[in-house]
């Protein structure tokens, strides 16, 4: 069995978050960067599955600069087998991703792909239906439970959905997204990280796999919203039945 | 010209609300830069649900209505929809966002070979073009965002577009022909489980009435808290004092510990705000505060901070939130 | 020797380069609102009785005491290694902390990579400067709080660096000399809230909370404030308290109390 | 008449030469224990052993004089048993009990011998005889009282006492060695007939010999010489049986205070170049733990001091310091004894042994460490586990992401680093 889970880079889930000032993207300077924490979760499912069934191999594939290196070097320190860096410079959106993660895809034929339901950067929460769609197999998105049924032909999952938990099965191959309540990732040491220096990190350059970083996306600006005003004391209920109406309008 | 095709979503037949909302944005489109929009609505048995959106504005109410749509599966779902769009030749395809948008627009995206945002706030007409604004890193920054291709996917948030007001002449209805055969079978729908207590959950409500401390027994949460929620149509959280004293259930538990949140309302009632209960909402919107303690450190985060005994403050809160 | 007036409340080592002794905050003391105040009580008792001070400030790092104690050795060594660094760049010699884990990470465990440092724990510094004459209340300071009064000694303090009289001093004075209750497991024989060994950080079945047997015990004595030494005592301890229905139980540092009492 | 009296009365030079005959095989099944267990410890880690005894006489006492303190104060003052009610003055009577009959009968040994290179040697006579009958005749009732507690308690077997059935031996053994010593002294009297100083220095046997009734003198030899044989026996069968019961304790106790951590509040680092070295972090083998720490498992009394201290233990959770020893102990056995027999695959030490959820249940609050008699590290044992666990990637949840926050933003928060002192903004508003 092959599972293929695609990383991505993304600040610390931490991290204070700051635009710069002429609005052209977030402040990096001093910012720590992190395995998005959903791939996270998608990662330590593929390992657990790889437990329970005794035998897997789990490909972790990331695209972008060669700084990702670090986040893929996280992924085999959790126990990934392999990791494929395919690199690209331009932002690519959500589309584009999925188009280079369907030619990873084809050239090392998984059973499935797992990996997180949304990155906590852009917040798209779009690349895995849409890989799905452009490999013409099944998506299960929200996985909040995963089990491998019919001699790994299918997948049963639950799913967390505004109207409630809900159980699918699915034909493999298929794109799987993880949500939060999947697990909980194992924590990765600093001698976890040196092991996983001496696994094997292949470069796929995007012109072998015959796909381009089109995106049909332009971010023009970035800006802050408005802070959160200074805390306000009032002084009955109807003043704060007020506030809240015309004010916060959140009522 | 525009042509927009709104897709409705609906709960066992029951029209969801927030689809209004999508339509409020397609007519703010069209008020705008000129088109119009049809609603799409997929199901089986969905009859009641497509009566609910004539009063929209829509230049037509589509409905696939075929037992194999019965349950909202993605690659049906996303292959009707990208059909349908290139049949009425749309320039954009929008839906609120909820868990049914965010599971099937972006398959139906892909089919349509269409760039797509999500989380869309604004939207404003600038040089022929639309600019979007949508949120990203959970709220803490806004893009300004534009979408080339002549197709583009959206979904967008119904807190932040008005639905439209209801006309008079009612759009009309037409039916999608649906091959059941041309459907994808990958998934197949086992059940759904929905919650007992009617509530939605934390993590994905607009609003969260939390209960700390102050709060003595579970009667009074449920009576407080959980009364206000229902008032509200929100979910309940709980501090971890009240789930160690087995007040409230661990599932309940915000904070590091338990469930981080980021709802767009958050009532911390009688919560004195440990650092533990702070890191799972710090990132809400606004949150109110009523504490009897002027001391308690939730004070110094919250927008609003009414000092006063829960026991008084919540059941007048309750009262004349129902007026 | 005073702290030049111009300084602010709490100099930074920058701030104020001829400091005598560092005040080490702690993350706790620095980021947990609660805590926050007990660090703003140490402050003013320093000022107070005119301690030339500083702080790290935002130069600070957690001392890794749970990174080790988890069981992330190299992660606590990282840690290590930076403040060890910090402090040899400030030449600082004697330091002062309010979390018994810090002290005991500064003293025991920095010394084994070259960090030696004289460190006291605010409580040890307190009944110095109460000796001293440096800690008068001011006109008009509040009475002893009512109600009988207990310390919960922190393990880190009391059982492993032996640090249990200081508290106790310290409490004298600002309880006027009225005496503690005592718990029976008292001193080195104290009994842990729950928090060391990286536990503050791990969810626990309420049903197995190690803070809601100690708080019982301490609510035991029939006492109406529980005075503790460790910024995560106050917080397992509160949270004891509150699952004892202890509702009128103060917890507080006994740096607090100090403060109340001098009327600071 | 100088009160003294004769070394092996009433027992013939073959008696004699087969009792020295049945001491040397005692002796002997003594040390071939000793150094089984020894070989034991030798499946761990090396330790320092050579640098306690190089250099020079002064250097090597420096190395020695902390751990002999601390084998002076915690095993010979019994400093570290106290505390601990009836059971502590039950142990401290039959510790001085036991000791000062083991004294007694080496020094009684040890004047014979003297007395067979001259008659003028012999001290044991006079005064010193008298005070010496005396002490012992008194301190053996210590022992018995302290037997006969440890009897009862075992009888009731409070839940953190840990139990096996040789320890009724021991006990019982205990029992049968002090009541045929006064027997002995009772029928030795009864055979002797002392008068005067040197019948009253020894009042339990002679009260006994009031019991025991009318005997002739040959009756009494008789009598006599079969008692003294059967305390022989038993005492030999004793000393013997040392290294395979409870009462290693004896042995591994007072090694592992000479050689254990001084204090509390740290631990032993790991460098990097080991990591690289080993290719591990942390304990994942019963073998990586160090001789030191082997040598404490066997130290283990299983008197459930550490568990009856144990916060983890009292509020339920799956944590236990005394089980942890007691099974770390029998892997070691198992270990041992499979690597002797060849084996290559043993119980592993993580998960079959010893369970995650112990280990991350410990507060490290060392109140075992510190309560313990023998001075076992068994906070050191957990951590040195725990440190594996986190190399394997065996933490997740909230201690996991505290973290991963204490690697991105230096406090378990995760709050930003350029807040750290923003705590003080409350200072200038509130004071």
């Amino acid at each position: 069995m092959k599972i293929l889970v695609p990383l991505k880079r993304v600040p610390d889930p931490d991290t204070r978050i700051r635009v710069k000032p002429d609005g052209s993207g977030i402040e990096t300077d001093g910012v720590k960067f992190a395995v998005n924490p959903f791939d996270s979760i998608a990662l330590e499912e593929a390992l657990r599955l790889r437990e329970k069934t005794g035998a897997a191999e789990i490909v972790v594939v990331t695209i972008g600069g060669s700084e990702c290196a670090e986040q893929l070097r996280t992924g085999l320190a959790m126990g990934a087998d392999r990791a494929i860096l395919v690199p690209a410079d331009a932002a690519i959106d959500s589309l584009g991703i999925a188009k280079i993660l369907a030619a990873v895809y084809r050239k090392e034929s998984p059973n499935f792909v797992l990996m997180g339901k949304q990155a906590i950067d852009d917040d798209s929460n779009q690349a895995g239906q849409m890989l799905a769609a452009l490999l013409g197999v099944g998506q299960v998105t929200f996985v909040s439970k995963l089990e491998l049924t019919d001699g790994h032909a299918r997948a049963r999952c639950s799913r967390e959905t505004d109207a409630g938990i809900e159980t699918v099965t699915v034909a493999l191959p298929a794109v799987l997204t993880a949500d939060l309540r999947l697990n909980e990732p194992r924590y990765v040491s600093l001698p976890g990280i040196m092991k996983a220096k001496k696994k094997p990190l292949e470069e796929i350059p995007l012109a072998s796999l015959g796909v381009s970083a089109a995106s049909h996306t332009r971010v023009l600006k970035l800006e802050r919203p408005a802070g959160r005003k200074a805390g306000a004391r009032v002084k009955s209920v109807d003043e704060l039945i007020a506030k809240l109406r015309d004010e916060a309008k959140v009522l | 010209m525009n042509r927009i095709l709104v897709i409705a979503e609906h709960d066992q037949g029951k029209l969801k609300l927030a689809s209004l909302s999508a339509a409020g944005f397609a007519q703010k489109v069209c008020a705008a830069s000129g088109g119009s929009f049809d609603f799409l609505l997929l199901g089986s048995g969905v009859s009641a649900a497509a009566e609910g959106l004539r009063k929209s504005g829509a230049a037509a109410v589509l409905v696939a209505d075929t037992p194999a749509l019965a349950q909202p599966l993605a690659d049906r779902y996303a292959k009707v929809i990208a059909d349908t769009a290139k049949a009425r030749g749309a320039s954009l395809v929008v839906a609120a966002v909820s868990t049914f948008s965010k599971d099937i627009l972006p398959r139906a995206s892909a089919l349509l070979d269409a760039g797509m945002l999500s989380d869309v706030i604004d939207v404003r007409p600038a040089d022929g073009e639309l600019t979007f604004r949508r949120v990203m890193f959970a709220g803490n920054v806004i893009a300004t965002v534009q979408l080339d291709g002549a197709v583009k996917c959206l979904t967008v948030r119904s807190a932040a577009f008005a639905a439209p007001a209801a006309t008079d002449t009612l759009s009309p209805v037409e039916a999608v022909a649906v091959d059941a055969a041309s459907l994808s079978q990958f998934t197949k729908f086992i059940s759904r489980e929905t919650k007992a207590s009617g509530r939605p959950d934390a993590t994905e409500a607009r609003i969260i009435v939390s209960g700390g401390r102050a709060l003595k027994t579970s009667e009074d949460f449920e009576r407080l808290v959980g009364g206000l929620a229902d008032v509200l149509g929100a979910a309940v959280g709980s501090s971890r004092a009240l789930v160690d004293s087995g007040i409230t259930p661990n599932s309940l538990q915000i904070g590091q510990t338990g469930k981080v949140v980021a709802p767009d309302l958050y009532f911390a009632l009688g919560i004195s705000g440990a650092i533990q209960h702070m890191a799972g909402m710090k990132d809400t919107k606004v949150i109110v505060a009523i504490n009897k303690d002027a001391e308690a450190p939730i004070f110094e985060i919250a927008d609003y901070g009414l000092v006063a005994d829960v026991y008084e403050a919540v059941p007048e809160l309750m009262q004349k939130l129902k007026k | 020797m005073s702290t030049a007036p111009e300084l602010p409340a709490a100099p930074t080592v920058k701030e104020n380069p001829s400091f005598e002794i560092l005040y080490w905050v702690g993350c706790a003391a620095s980021y947990d609102r609660r805590a926050q105040r007990v660090a703003r009580a140490v402050v003013r008792l320093l000022n107070h009785a005119k301690v030339n001070f500083a702080i790290l400030g935002r130069e600070e790092k957690c001392t890794g005491d749970s990174a080790r104690r988890l069981g992330d050795e190299f992660l606590f060594q990282e840690l290590a290694t930076a403040n060890i660094e910090t402090l040899g760049k400030y030449n600082v010699k004697r330091i002062v902390a309010a979390c018994p884990h810090c002290v005991n990470a500064l003293l025991k465990d920095y010394s084994q990579f070259g960090g030696q440092y004289e460190v006291v724990h605010h409580t040890q510094l307190l009944a110095d400067l109460i000796k001293q004459g440096r800690l008068p209340a001011v006109p008009g300071a509040a009475p002893a709080p009512a109600g009988n009064v207990t310390y919960h000694d922190p393990c880190y303090l009391a059982r492993v660096n032996g640090i249990h009289e200081a508290p106790r001093e310290v409490l004298s004075a600002a309880l006027g000399g009225k005496s503690l209750c005592e718990m029976k497991r008292n001193r080195t024989g104290t009994s842990c809230c729950g928090a060391g060994g990286g536990r503050m950080w791990m969810e626990e079945d309420p049903k197995q909370r190690v803070s809601t047997e100690r708080a019982a015990e301490a609510l035991g004595t029939g006492a109406k404030t529980v005075a503790v030494g460790c910024p995560f005592c106050l917080t397992m301890m509160t949270d004891g308290v509150a699952a004892n229905n202890g509702t009128d139980v103060r917890v507080m540092d006994v740096a607090e109390l100090l403060v109340e009492k001098l009327g600071l | 008449m100088t009160p003294t009296r004769e070394t092996f009365g009433n027992i013939p030079l073959s008696s004699q030469l087969a009792f020295y005959a049945l001491a040397a095989v005692a002796v002997g099944i003594f040390c071939w224990g000793v150094w089984r267990r020894w070989k034991l410890w030798q499946i761990g880690q090396p330790i320092g052993f050579r640098e306690l005894i190089t250099g020079n006489l002064l250097a090597v006492w420096k190395n020695f004089r902390p751990g002999a303190q601390r084998v002076a104060l915690d095993a010979g003052a019994q400093q570290r048993v106290r505390g601990h009610g009836l059971g502590t003055v039950a142990h401290l009577s039959l510790y001085v009990g036991f000791m000062a009959l083991f004294a007694g009968t080496t020094l009684l040994e040890l004047d014979n011998i003297l007395s067979h290179l001259s008659e003028a040697f012999k001290f044991h006579r006079g005064l010193y005889y008298v005070v010496y009958e005396y002490t012992l005749d008194y301190l053996g009732l210590a022992f018995l009282a302290g037997t006969l507690f440890f009897c009862w308690r075992r009888f009731r077997k409070p839940a953190a006492l840990g139990h096996r059935a040789s320890d009724w031996y021991v006990l019982l053994s205990f029992l049968a060695i002090g009541v045929t010593g006064y027997l002995v002294e009772a029928l030795r009297i009864l055979w002797s007939q002392p008068t005067g100083i040197t019948a009253h220095c020894s009042p339990v046997g002679l009260w006994l010999a009031g019991q025991l009734g009318s005997y002739t003198v040959s009756e009494a030899r008789s009598a006599h010489f079969a008692v003294w044989w059967i305390h022989a026996f038993l005492a030999f069968g004793f000393f013997a049986s040392i290294p395979f019961t409870r009462l290693f304790h004896f042995v591994a106790g007072p090694m592992n205070i000479f050689l254990a951590q001084p204090g509390l509040g740290s631990l032993v680092p790991v460098t990097m170049e080991e990591v690289e070295k080993t290719e591990r972090v942390g304990v994942n083998d019963i073998r990586h733990f160090s001789i030191q720490q082997l040598l404490s498992l066997d130290a283990c009394m299983e008197c459930g001091r550490c568990e009856e201290v144990c916060p983890a233990t009292a509020s339920g959770k799956p944590l236990s310091p005394k089980r942890v020893v007691q099974d770390l102990k029998g892997l070691m056995e198992e270990t041992a004894t499979g690597l002797a027999a060849g084996k290559k695959e043993f119980r592993a030490l993580h998960e079959d042994t010893i369970k995650a959820e112990t280990l991350w249940s410990c507060t490290a609050c060392s109140a075992c460490v510190n309560t313990c008699p023998v001075r076992i590290d068994q906070l050191g044992l957990i951590i040195s586990m725990r440190r594996h666990l986190v190399a394997e990637g065996g933490l997740s949840g909230t201690a996991a992401t505290a973290l991963r926050r204490m690697q991105s933003n230096a406090n378990p928060w995760g709050l930003p680093p350029a807040e750290r002192a923003n705590w003080l903004d409350g200072l200038a508003t509130k004071s």
